[in-house]
């Protein structure tokens, strides 16, 4: 009994470690996030928005989680699952080639007349 | 044992975060797109092929591979086909499928909760209902909503589908269904089990729908990039939430950056237009969406006509072309160009001087322009051509408005004083191409009209572009 | 027997959900030090310096560990040990204050004439 | 139950980032200091009084209070009695002590694991020797060992205690010895529970100590800022070594930030002195510590006197100070504000052109300047004072050398060309402050004491200045 207890204590630290260690992350990431932004020139702001709007289509991620825990005979979750996975590669798909179109305007010597 | 999942999120994680970092700068923008995709690649397979365990494909990969193929040539097609012009409603639009990706999720995962813990079985057990689950699936299915149809809406209000809509006391209004929602999700949670479960639910993705309607439709159509940009951030919000329900760390990473990212994205492209992000959303100033009603006072115009204007062009060694919001809207840029290469095979110095935030969005004139293929060296940013006006003969506006007020310099009263501006009324000669005395974005009146130096040529951007064109080649 | 090796798989997965979770921190840390530091105007960099040398003393942490892990009887371990908390204390404490030190120096207006 | 611990680690990671931050902006520095020490401070009360369980007082407690309180108030009157110029040298000891520690805990851990895993109950067992504490443990102590000798060394340098040593072929020795290091260590994992075992051990610390020597040794002692801001990134990365071996994050996120930010700060510093990183530690160019022998050749250099210099500045309108090197090394920052007084007294405007690498240190001339309370907004930076020089009666260059070598923009073949200088040359007239004809830390003449406009006023540079204050008060 004693020993079932102590698995299930180290179980709870390891759970309790674990949405730790995500809070970690999300601070972590909030601090990335802020300073990759701060020093961007403006011209490239409407690609960046673009870009981290491709970014966050990793939702799709989520998507293809729930299709694979969805049991074969629950149509409803089929069938929002798909949906889900469709929408969400229309937002990866879509958010990179649009981003891509975006930056291809931006190819020749961005640089070039800066210098000078 | 290699947790080969957990490798490929890994690598897809530290993707994102280089190459939003390679974005943000000119020269290595495009690679760190690419790079942020084959970021999401990796982690789409870690998640079709891998568990932690090792390979192991997902159940019903049939479906998710034909919905995956579908969005992929459907969403290809669309981002192709789009006009460059069109590309922020285009970024609303998928932002929005992101949203909704997010909401379908979690309202699926509500289901499986309903049905296992809410089944007979569990029914004794007292509120079963991890809180750890729920506020994830909550949180992911109002801002997903919010996101989806506010995306959707904006994407209308860019597309012209959608007007402004202004009612009173909005902004209370949109405070009382906020707290609504949190209100209902809250009771929700108590009543968990109980047979008005699902209408709570159901009430509160109602009332998410109505607050996304009732959060963007106030807000003026120019002002659109700045809300899609929180729209943005807020469905990295909904993607994180995932990340949080399942433990999924590039969910998490993903979702987290595009949130943190997108706000202050947000934050900084509001204050390059010399606004704040309150005054955007509170729906001040601005709003009319280029061309109120504002019309000319005091002083008299000077108008001119193309032949003038070709004449002065042709015989001048330096112009300067100023393009604005107008040169957009009339799609004038291939006809620009042209112009711009009759004058340069006839000997005469043409450069683009381009405003930080002429047009609608950030970069616009830089895209507009590339579009009709002029030379990148030739579009010349804001702080590097203002000294040059002095030493310019001909300066042609082009539907450009607020960004050549003096205003902004001259009148503390002015709702653009403080934004730096191009100092045209250094050059020599000035010609303004638009349509009417109207104003531009920020409805006021622009005294530089007034300006001695400087002639109007009314009528819509393309049609007088082409009239010079055509004169130019006369002469 | 099955639940047993049930019980540790499930705990050499969160073990190996922990050192993942660590990589993640580094990686992300590693970037948040890039970015902090590469838009620093050059008079801070001694300051700086000498700040995030306090910071590393938080080796000092890892001092106060190993002195609570050592058994009162392990006279060598002791003996080790709180030098190395006090050296560890000597790094976080010389550090702050000198940083500290440095950086009263640059009290005033230290933007006054960069405006004009 | 609430993981007190781990949320004090919490607050120590975040803190440390947040106060980085700020401490990388001259409005926030100095809080910035103060919220990462908070950080620090929570950090050590939740390990002396925490677990993740809750509440629970550390073993031990009496003897690691005993070392924490001798350790403050020593450290305390260390940093607040040395002098500011002594201040690199301080940083590199204290860097030094964190190294230290770093190793006498993995040495205590090593013993740890030798009398656990090595004791003759484990000997049956396969090699118990867990390579995930192994390694952590070891590079703590290699890691920890160099950055301890290697910031002594340092310390030792700038002192004066220690001077330079340089042999040949030093890179290859370098690389022989970090090669047999990781062999030793290496040959230690295999052995271990043999009776080798401790003997590659005490090898390995040996190797690690000679390492830390040959590498800081042949460095000039100008270059210690860059070595020791590379030493303190070093220590970092110890201190991160601790973090993996207790899976703690406090310390993890500590180390990991200092050993990344100190890496891209030692980069940093080396581009702003205009070399590479390479460059510093194969001590080339500039080794010598400010004073070659190079001697003036050519051209002929004009003498000035005091008298002379100080009626010229009395009647100027406006005179520049640059301060260099020389000035720190004579202490003459507090005369020289005297003179500025005195000068400013007589309606003379005063101001001093900082260069951004003149002295030993960043930021060295403010901080000196500051501490003899001269006004901050008198210190000008380079790019702003640049362009003043035109319109000076006067540029009073004390000390400094190759901050005002037209060679950097004139001479290709210069070891400094391509970095920004002071451009004195625009003055009326120049005089310089120094010794003799020696060169400064680059080991090059400067044309610019042969030119006709400038007058040398030789000797010490407390000593010149005092009698300029002199000769000022008595006009
Ligand atoms: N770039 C961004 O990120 C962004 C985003 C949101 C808001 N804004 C704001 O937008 C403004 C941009 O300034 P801007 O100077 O580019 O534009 P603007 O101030 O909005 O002026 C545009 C002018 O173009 C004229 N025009 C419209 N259609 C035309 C046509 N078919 N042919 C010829 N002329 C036409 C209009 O006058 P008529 O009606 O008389 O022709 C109008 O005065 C700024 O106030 C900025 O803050 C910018
Ligand atoms: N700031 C940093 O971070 C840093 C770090 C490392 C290296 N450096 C390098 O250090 C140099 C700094 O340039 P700098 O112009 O400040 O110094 P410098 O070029 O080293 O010249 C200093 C001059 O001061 C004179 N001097 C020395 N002691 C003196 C005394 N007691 N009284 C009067 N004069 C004295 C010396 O000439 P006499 O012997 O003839 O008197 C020497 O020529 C740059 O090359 C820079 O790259 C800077």
């Amino acid at each position: 009994m004693e020993y079932i207890q102590a698995i299930i204590d180290l179980i709870a630290q390891y759970e309790q470690q674990n949405t730790l260690n995500l809070i970690y992350l999300v601070v972590l990431m909030i601090f990335v996030g802020i300073e990759l932004i701060s020093h961007v020139p403006s011209v490239l702001h409407t690609p960046l928005m673009s870009g981290a709007n491709a970014i966050h289509g990793v939702v799709l991620i989520g998507a293809i989680i729930v299709m694979g825990n969805a049991s074969p005979d629950d149509t409803l979750s089929l069938v929002f699952g798909t949906l889900a996975v469709f929408v969400g590669t229309l937002n990866v798909i879509g958010g990179f080639v649009v981003t891509d179109r975006m930056l291809e305007m931006f190819k020749k010597k961005p640089k070039g007349e800066k210098v000078s | 044992m290699m947790p080969y999942m957990e490798i490929g999120y890994l690598i897809g994680s530290v993707s994102f975060v280089l190459g939003l970092k390679m974005m943000g700068q000119p020269d290595s923008a495009r690679k760190g797109n690419l790079v942020a995709a084959f970021g999401m690649a990796v982690a789409v397979i870690a998640a079709l092929f891998f568990t932690s365990k090792g390979f192991h494909v997902i159940s019903n990969l049939q479906y998710i591979v034909a919905a995956i193929v579908a969005g992929t040539v459907i969403g290809t097609l669309m981002a192709k086909r789009v006009q460059m012009t069109a590309m922020p409603e285009m970024v609303s639009l998928f932002n929005g499928m992101g949203g909704l990706s997010a909401a379908l999720i979690s309202i699926i995962e509500w289901r499986h909760l309903l049905h296992t813990s809410g089944s007979p079985e569990a029914m004794d057990q007292t509120a079963a209902l991890p809180i750890g689950m729920y506020i994830p699936i909550m949180a992911g299915l109002i801002i997903g909503t919010i996101s989806f149809v506010g995306s959707i809406v904006a994407w209308g209000k860019l597309n012209g589908k959608i007007g402004d809509f202004r009612f009173p006391s909005q902004q209370i209004i949109n405070a009382v269904v906020l707290v609504a929602i949190l209100g209902v999700a809250y009771i929700n949670y108590g009543e968990f089990n109980a047979t008005h479960s699902s209408l709570y639910f159901f009430v509160t993705i109602g009332l998410a729908i109505v607050y996304g309607l009732l959060f963007v439709f106030p807000i003026g159509g120019a002002d659109m990039p700045v809300v899609i940009s929180l729209l943005n951030s807020f469905t990295g919000v909904a993607a994180a939430c995932g990340g949080f329900l399942y433990q999924n760390k590039v969910m998490l990473m993903g979702g987290v950056l595009v949130g943190s990212a997108g706000t202050i994205l947000t934050v900084v492209m509001c204050k390059a237009m010399n606004r704040s992000l309150m005054n955007v959303l509170i729906g001040m100033a601005g709003g009319n969406g280029g061309g109120s009603t504002t019309s000319a006072t005091g002083g008299s115009v000077r108008e001119v006509q193309a032949t003038d204007v070709a004449v002065m062009m042709k015989y001048a060694s330096k112009v300067i072309i100023v393009p604005g919001y107008g040169l957009a809207v009339a799609q004038a840029q291939h006809v620009c160009h042209e112009l711009e290469n009759l004058l340069e095979a006839e000997g005469v110095d043409v450069k683009y001087a381009i405003h930080p935030v002429a047009g609608r969005m950030p970069g616009h004139m830089n895209v507009l322009l590339a579009e009709s293929n002029v030379d990148y060296d030739k579009l010349i940013e804001m702080e590097h051509i203002n000294p040059e006006f002095a030493t310019t003969d001909v300066v042609l506006v082009v539907g450009a408005n607020d960004v050549v007020n003096p205003a902004a310099k001259t009148d503390p009263s002015s709702p653009i004083y403080g934004m730096p501006i191009l100092d045209v009324d250094q050059a020599k000669q000035i010609i303004v191409l638009k349509r009417s005395m109207k104003a531009g974005y920020a409805g006021i009146e622009n005294e530089l009209f007034f300006h001695p130096k400087c002639g109007m040529l009314f009528g819509d951007a393309k049609a007088s572009l082409q009239k010079l064109v055509n004169e130019v080649k006369a002469l």
